[in-house]
């Protein structure tokens, strides 16, 4: 079977990074998350402890999503097929725990 | 793989024999599968139906035990909305999504086999219980304390959860199917904005069944974790709240109703211009109201909670979303009767059932309507009212867009039209005894009658309402009668439809009835939303049967049935035993497999 | 066979739907023929429902007769007719999409506020005088508690006139849910939560319910009486119901009874004070004195007590209570059973 | 679905109305779908937080360190993944096998780490059924646990066929869906570790 070239096949779509940008950014998800855990074991965080951890796990979900998925470089439908939902499932989340007293 | 694909030249033979059904990844073939098959259970669930109404014919019947009837409308309602609404809309998405479009299949035709084998061993696991010692009788939404292991020892509830979950694979697997053949599969020219409504509506309900499958998939296993393994999801003691398999059943269950009634609405999109010889008012309104009311469909759920308690705040948060949702809905019911507005309406059979989808749908969103306020729904909620109301959105919405839909493309699936006089007795009939049945129901729940009861005393002045519901039924058995005699009838002696009866605009209609395999000669390139009215309809209509070069089908499969029989066989190992899941897994396994390494071009 | 399809035939058929069956039914309207109506407000939040219900249905009625008299007008106006010309193709208008989606909004927004409205109303805080009821649903009858006056009865419940009553919910096993149509909306009973609803009942009489939420085998059999009674009424009915249960005298046959009953395994299950302590079944310390048994579906006569403890499994389906012959005792004790029930005023 | 993705569609080879690969297509959709299932889960997890009646309860149970340290090596086998399609993608057949061999074994450690995790919790007296905790947290984890499961047979098929040779460069999408995955469930992972574990 002749699947098209990649380029003809995604007209839309930019060349994805190569191996270096994804070195990059796992250097960078390494960093996140030693901030994470040293975040949490920081006495002097816990106040902000949670906004803190939400913000920097929501980091690395967007670098792992744009950059390993390449949602930033495919076609923009695909990020809303994987947006859209992210959305509802986040705001059902919000919305049980409110609603159950949270 | 071989690079070299056997040029199969037009045109393709259809073939023919048993074999052929059970390995065909035809969308025409897999479509009438799904339709044939929804249909008995339409009738399974009528019958179901029947007895209920049998029995509450008069006070304190004798007919049924509360057992047996507690069985009877929790098969009732499920069989309605997973074995006959929703596979009689997907056979509709099936037969017509890729003519609409200008395809010659879906996307992924072995899928779509898939999707079909799996829902029909998911349906008959499900109807096996009445025989493996009782069908499920906890309702059709099924709430927990009552489902667990304590208060429900028997099988019925696994096999209702099970069941449920092989029926889910299914819908995923042609929610899917369809989102992708929609935005990708459509014919030159077609832009989204030039898709006929059905398209439009089919792609919304597919976004709904995606996202809305994994909610109830969720709950379930909780369910069966509960149930098998001694979980606490739903257990009080252990500190859990059997309120929110509520949340997570209603989170699935309204969106659920929208995918129940857009097709519906998708259908009558199209007959209702055809007959008035008139496009469809506001197209893009309609288009956009559609999409607005599967989004708002996700924060209105609580409003079947309404008793629980949720307290004021929440109350009023989601009768107001609720309330919003009466907006969209009525713009697409004022923009249908524009369209009807100002043509010339040809009262065929296809035409009356949409008509009366107006009619009837209104008044069923109405009752919706005043469901929404929590006050006054807390009177209503689980009395008749609420039967009422769930009756005329989905027997006088869903079931006759249905009819209509089969009227008007009955044609195109058998070559002969269906009898316009036996049609049109099944019209009035139905539409008459819909409304006998089904509207007493608004007066015997405000006047006090609770629903899911077996029974009622004598002096509560429930009796003659409810006798006219249950003569109401015979009349509906009547219509359904007339219906199956005008389909066996037409079949053989209808009129010869030939490729356009009904002059209609889109694509469908350049091809012949029924279309070949292939469906178009030459995929055409579209101008227009209804291109056969345009003045690039003749060409269009020669492009479409001209075979241009050579054409290639994909071939048949079984391994789609296989991993289908394999993957039903695991899951009811929970039921029947843990020895049914190692064929099951072996089955699945090596179907999935084949399937995956098939060459298939 | 060919059916010609006569607009005229939709019209007189709507004609009908709408006028004919809603008046001819609130012509034989009334709550003596309809004991169990939620259109018979008897008490405040009843009637606040109400109102909110006649709003409702005041716009519902209108959108309705709108919508239909539109479609009907439209397909007897331009039904086609030989020779008519082919109607233009308009595609849409947009004042015309403007309009029917603000007409709709209007018309929402004066539901949503008295809807608003009354929610929060009917959910405030009790008042501070309220007579304090606990209620615990069971499979399938009702136990109705007076914590401040101690006393614990089934499936009637006793309230005086004008007085707010302020009812907590509780259950024993599934979800059921409390609902006196006359006194208005129903709550939900669930397990490990404790509901409240509170109403002040306006007016004296003998009001049926029933349990709203499937809840098993003999859900249609879990019903009750509100017995709304004059302040004098109820105040003797209190004093009634405080009392220690009548002991019979030696060498009646309800004494008789009283021995069967405390040597045989009633005692089980059975309440009565002084007498047994099990709390599977209803409390039977004044069980002479209700109208009704066993979830309000027999009355509380000699026969039906009889038969009902002969074998009450096979009275009311599922219910959790041992058939006679399963309890190891015999029919013969059973009048004398019964004249016991019956002397516990 | 794993069936779906390893189909290949009659009709990818022709062009299509958005020009973009219908079975990449039908995988988001599905990863959006896979959303509202997690979603779910950790709905569920989040509303049941605190209601045990007994415990154990998260914070005397939850090793931090070692889940620190397994979420990394989640972490890492997503970079292995992607250089491992980065080498199909530039007809790099040996980096090609050997980033998928990596990517599955980062797999295989972190499940084995899952392993030792749940029979520690087990022998700490936290089952499935022992409390809400319990409940949630094994089914939750275990349900991502799953996937990871299948993703590591899923990227040793594609090792399988990389050895046999039948993963040259015109198959990169094989393996950059099989990528798709693999990310999802990664980033799964950090959301779960930072709601269950780090924000207790
Ligand atoms: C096809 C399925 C379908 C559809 C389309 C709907 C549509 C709606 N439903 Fe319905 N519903 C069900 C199927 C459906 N429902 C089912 C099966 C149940 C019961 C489940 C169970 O308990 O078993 C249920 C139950 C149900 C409840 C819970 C009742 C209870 O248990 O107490 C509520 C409460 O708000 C509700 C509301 C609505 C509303 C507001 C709409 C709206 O979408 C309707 C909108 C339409 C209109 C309003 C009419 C047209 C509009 C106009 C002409 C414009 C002007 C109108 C106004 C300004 C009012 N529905
Ligand atoms: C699409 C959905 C759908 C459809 C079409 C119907 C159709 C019908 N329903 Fe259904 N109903 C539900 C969905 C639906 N229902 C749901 C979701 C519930 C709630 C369940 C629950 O509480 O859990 C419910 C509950 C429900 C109740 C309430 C039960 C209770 O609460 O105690 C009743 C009572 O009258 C009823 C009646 C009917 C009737 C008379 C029809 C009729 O329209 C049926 C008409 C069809 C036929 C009569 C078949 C026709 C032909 C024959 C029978 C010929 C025989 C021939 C052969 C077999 C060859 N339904
Ligand atoms: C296994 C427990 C059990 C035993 C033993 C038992 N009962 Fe019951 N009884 C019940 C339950 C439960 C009910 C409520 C049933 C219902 O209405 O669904 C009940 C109801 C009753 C009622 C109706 C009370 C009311 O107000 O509705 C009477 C009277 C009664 N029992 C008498 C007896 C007598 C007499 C015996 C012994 C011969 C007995 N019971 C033994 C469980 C028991
Ligand atoms: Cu209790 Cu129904
Ligand atoms: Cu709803």
């Amino acid at each position: 079977m002749a699947e098209p070239l990649e380029g003809q096949a995604r007209p839309r779509e930019r060349a994805h990074p190569g191996a270096k940008e994804y070195v990059g950014i796992a250097v960078i998800l390494t960093l996140i998350t030693a901030v994470e855990v040293a975040v949490f074991y920081i006495p002097a965080m816990h106040p902000v402890l949670v906004p803190t951890l939400l913000t920097l796990s929501a980091l690395k979900f967007c670098l792992v999503a744009m950059f390993y998925m390449h949602l930033k470089f495919d076609a923009r439908l695909f990020s809303w097929l994987f947006v859209v939902p992210m959305i509802i499932a986040t705001l059902v989340i919000i919305a049980l725990m409110r609603l159950f007293g949270h | 793989m071989a690079t070299t694909t056997a040029a199969i030249h037009a045109p393709v033979q259809a073939e023919s024999g048993l074999w052929s059904w059970i390995t065909t990844v035809d969308h025409k073939r897999i479509g009438i599968l799904y339709g044939t098959t929804a249909f008995v259970f339409f009738l399974i669930g009528g019958l179901e139906a029947t007895i209920m109404r049998l029995q509450l014919m008069r006070p304190d019947n004798t007919l049924v035990s509360p057992d047996f009837y507690n069985e009877l409308f929790t098969m009732h309602g499920t069989t309605m909305i997973f074995l006959a609404v929703m596979p009689l809309s997907a056979s509709f998405f099936n037969f017509l999504i890729p003519l609409m479009i200008g395809a010659r299949d879906v996307a992924f035709p072995r899928l779509n086999a898939f999707s079909y084998w799996i829902f029909l061993f998911g349906a008959i696991f499900l109807n096996l219980s009445f025989f493996f010692g009782g069908a499920p009788d906890v309702g059709w939404f099924g709430y927990s304390n009552l489902t667990s292991k304590q208060f429900s020892p028997g099988h019925g509830v696994d096999f209702w959860a099970v069941g449920l979950q092989i029926l889910g694979i299914a819908s995923l697997a042609a929610g899917f199917n369809f989102i992708v053949t929609i935005v990708n599969m459509r014919a030159p020219g077609m832009k989204l904005m030039r898709m006929p409504l059905f398209v439009w509506m089919t792609l919304v309900t597919s976004f709904l069944i995606i996202l809305a499958f994994p909610v109830i998939t969720v709950a379930l296993v909780f369910l069966l974790f509960d149930r098998f393994t001694g979980t606490n999801f739903y257990v009080p003691a252990a500190g859990a709240d059997p309120v929110l398999w509520q949340h997570l059943f209603w989170l699935f269950g309204h969106p659920e109703v929208y995918i129940l009634i857009l097709p519906a609405m998708g259908i009558i999109s199209e007959v209702l211009p055809t007959f008035s010889r008139k496009p469809l008012f506001g197209y893009p309104v309609v288009v956009y109201s559609g999409i607005f009311i599967g989004f708002m469909g996700w924060g209105v759920w609580s409003h079947h909670m309404f008793a629980v308690g949720l307290g004021p705040l929440a109350d009023s948060f989601f009768a107001l979303t609720t309330m919003l949702i009466a907006i969209p809905t009525g713009v697409k019911i004022f923009n249908w009767l524009g369209t009807i507005w100002g043509g010339r309406i040809e009262f065929k059979t296809a035409m009356l059932f949409a008509l009366g989808f107006i009619a009837m749908f209104t008044m069923g969103g109405l009752s919706g309507f005043m469901h929404a306020s929590p006050p006054a729904d807390l009177q209503q909620t689980d009395t008749y009212f609420v039967v009422a109301h769930i009756h005329y959105v989905l027997y006088g919405g869903a079931i006759m867009g249905i009819f209509a839909g089969i009227y008007y493309w009955f044609p195109k699936i058998t070559g002969r039209k269906l009898g316009e006089g036996l049609g049109q007795l099944h019209f009035w009939l139905n539409f008459v005894a819909l409304n006998v049945t089904f509207f007493p129901m608004h007066f015997v729940g405000l006047l006090g009658m609770p629903r899911r009861i077996y029974t009622y005393a004598p002096h509560m002045g429930f009796d003659w309402m409810n006798l006219l519901s249950t003569a109401g039924v015979f009349g509906i058995i009547a219509a359904v009668l007339v219906f199956m005699w005008n389909v066996s009838r037409s079949l053989r002696h209808g009129e010869v439809a030939g490729p356009d009866p009904w002059g209609g605009a889109t694509l469908e209609w350049a091809i012949p009835s029924p279309p070949p395999a292939h469906n178009f000669g030459t995929i055409p390139t579209v101008h227009s939303l209804d291109p056969l009215w345009h003045r690039e309809g003749p060409e269009l209509v020669k492009t479409a049967n001209r075979i241009g070069g050579p054409i290639h089908m994909p071939p048949g499969s079984h391994w789609p049935m296989a991993s289908a029989l394999g993957i039903t066989l695991l899951l009811s190992g929970m039921v029947f035993g843990w020895w049914l899941g190692i064929p099951g897994v072996l089955i699945t396994l090596y179907g999935i497999y084949s399937w995956a390494f098939e060459p298939c071009t | 066979m060919r059916f010609r399809t006569h607009p005229m035939m939709f019209r007189r058929l709507m004609a009908a739907l709408l006028v004919v069956l809603p008046l001819a039914f609130v012509a034989g309207c009334s709550m003596q023929d309809y004991p169990q109506s939620s259109l018979h407000p008897h008490s405040n939040y009843a009637q606040w429902i109400q109102t909110l219900l006649e709003q409702l249905t005041f716009w519902v009625v209108i959108i309705f007769v709108v919508v239909q008299a539109l479609l009907i007008y439209a397909a007897i106006r331009f039904r086609s007719r030989p020779g008519a010309p082919d109607p233009k193709p308009i595609h849409g208008n947009t004042a015309l999409e403007i309009g029917w989606t603000i007409a709709p909004a209007l018309i929402l927004t004066l539901v949503a506020v008295p809807t608003v409205l009354t929610i929060f109303k009917s959910q405030a805080p009790p008042p501070e005088d309220a007579l304090q009821v606990r209620v615990v649903g069971h499979q399938w009858w009702w136990e109705f508690q007076y914590p401040d006056l101690g006393i614990t009865t089934a499936s009637e419940l006793h309230v005086p006139v004008g007085v707010p009553v302020n009812i907590s919910l509780e259950t024993a096993d599934v979800i059921h849910s409390f609902w006196f149509p006359a006194m208005g909306g129903k709550r939900d009973v669930i397990p490990g939560r404790t509901n409240r609803l509170w109403f002040t009942p306006s007016d004296i009489g003998q009001y049926p319910g029933q349990c709203a939420e499937l809840c098993g085998t003999s859900h249609a059999n879990m019903r009750m009486a509100l017995m709304v009674q004059a302040p004098e009424e109820f105040q003797a009915w209190v004093a009634a119901q405080q009392l220690p249960p009548i002991e019979p005298e030696a060498g009646t046959l309800a004494a008789q009874g009283k021995q069967y009953f405390t040597q045989g395994q009633c005692i089980v299950c059975h309440m009565i004070q002084g007498v047994s302590a099990g709390v599977i079944g209803p409390n039977l310390t004044h069980v002479g004195s209700r109208t009704t048994i066993a979830g309000g579906i027999f009355p509380n006569d000699a026969a039906d007590l009889g038969k009902w403890i002969i074998n009450a499994p096979a009275r009311k389906p599922g219910a959790k209570m041992l058939s006679l012959k399963d309890m190891a005792m015999s029919p013969e004790q059973v009048p004398a059973i019964v004249a016991y029930l019956q002397s516990l005023k | 679905m794993a069936v779906a993705t390893a189909t290949v569609a009659a009709h990818e080879a022709h062009p299509t109305s958005t020009g973009l690969n219908s079975r990449k297509m039908l995988f988001w959709a599905f990863l959006g779908s896979e959303c509202m299932f997690f979603g779910s889960l950790i709905a569920t997890y989040l509303v049941y937080r605190g209601r045990d009646q007994v415990g154990p309860h998260p914070h005397e149970i939850l090793n931090i360190p070692f889940t620190s340290v397994s979420a990394f090596v989640l972490l890492m086998s997503s970079l292995t993944m992607v250089l491992a399609l980065a080498a199909v993608q530039h007809g790099n057949v040996r980096g090609t096998r050997i980033w998928l061999a990596a990517t599955a074994l980062l797999g295989m450690t972190f499940l084995a780490g899952q392993c030792y995790e749940f029979t520690q919790f087990y022998f700490e007296g936290l089952a499935l059924q022992t409390n809400l905790f319990g409940t949630t947290f094994f089914v939750l984890t275990g349900f991502h646990g799953t996937h990871v499961t299948v993703g590591v047979i899923w990227l040793w098929t594609l090792f399988v066929m990389a050895m046999q040779g039948r993963l040259p460069r015109e198959r990169a999408l094989d393996v950059e869906i099989a990528g798709l995955y693999w990310h999802f469930v990664d980033v799964v992972w950090i959301a779960i570790f930072t709601l269950v574990y780090l924000i207790q």
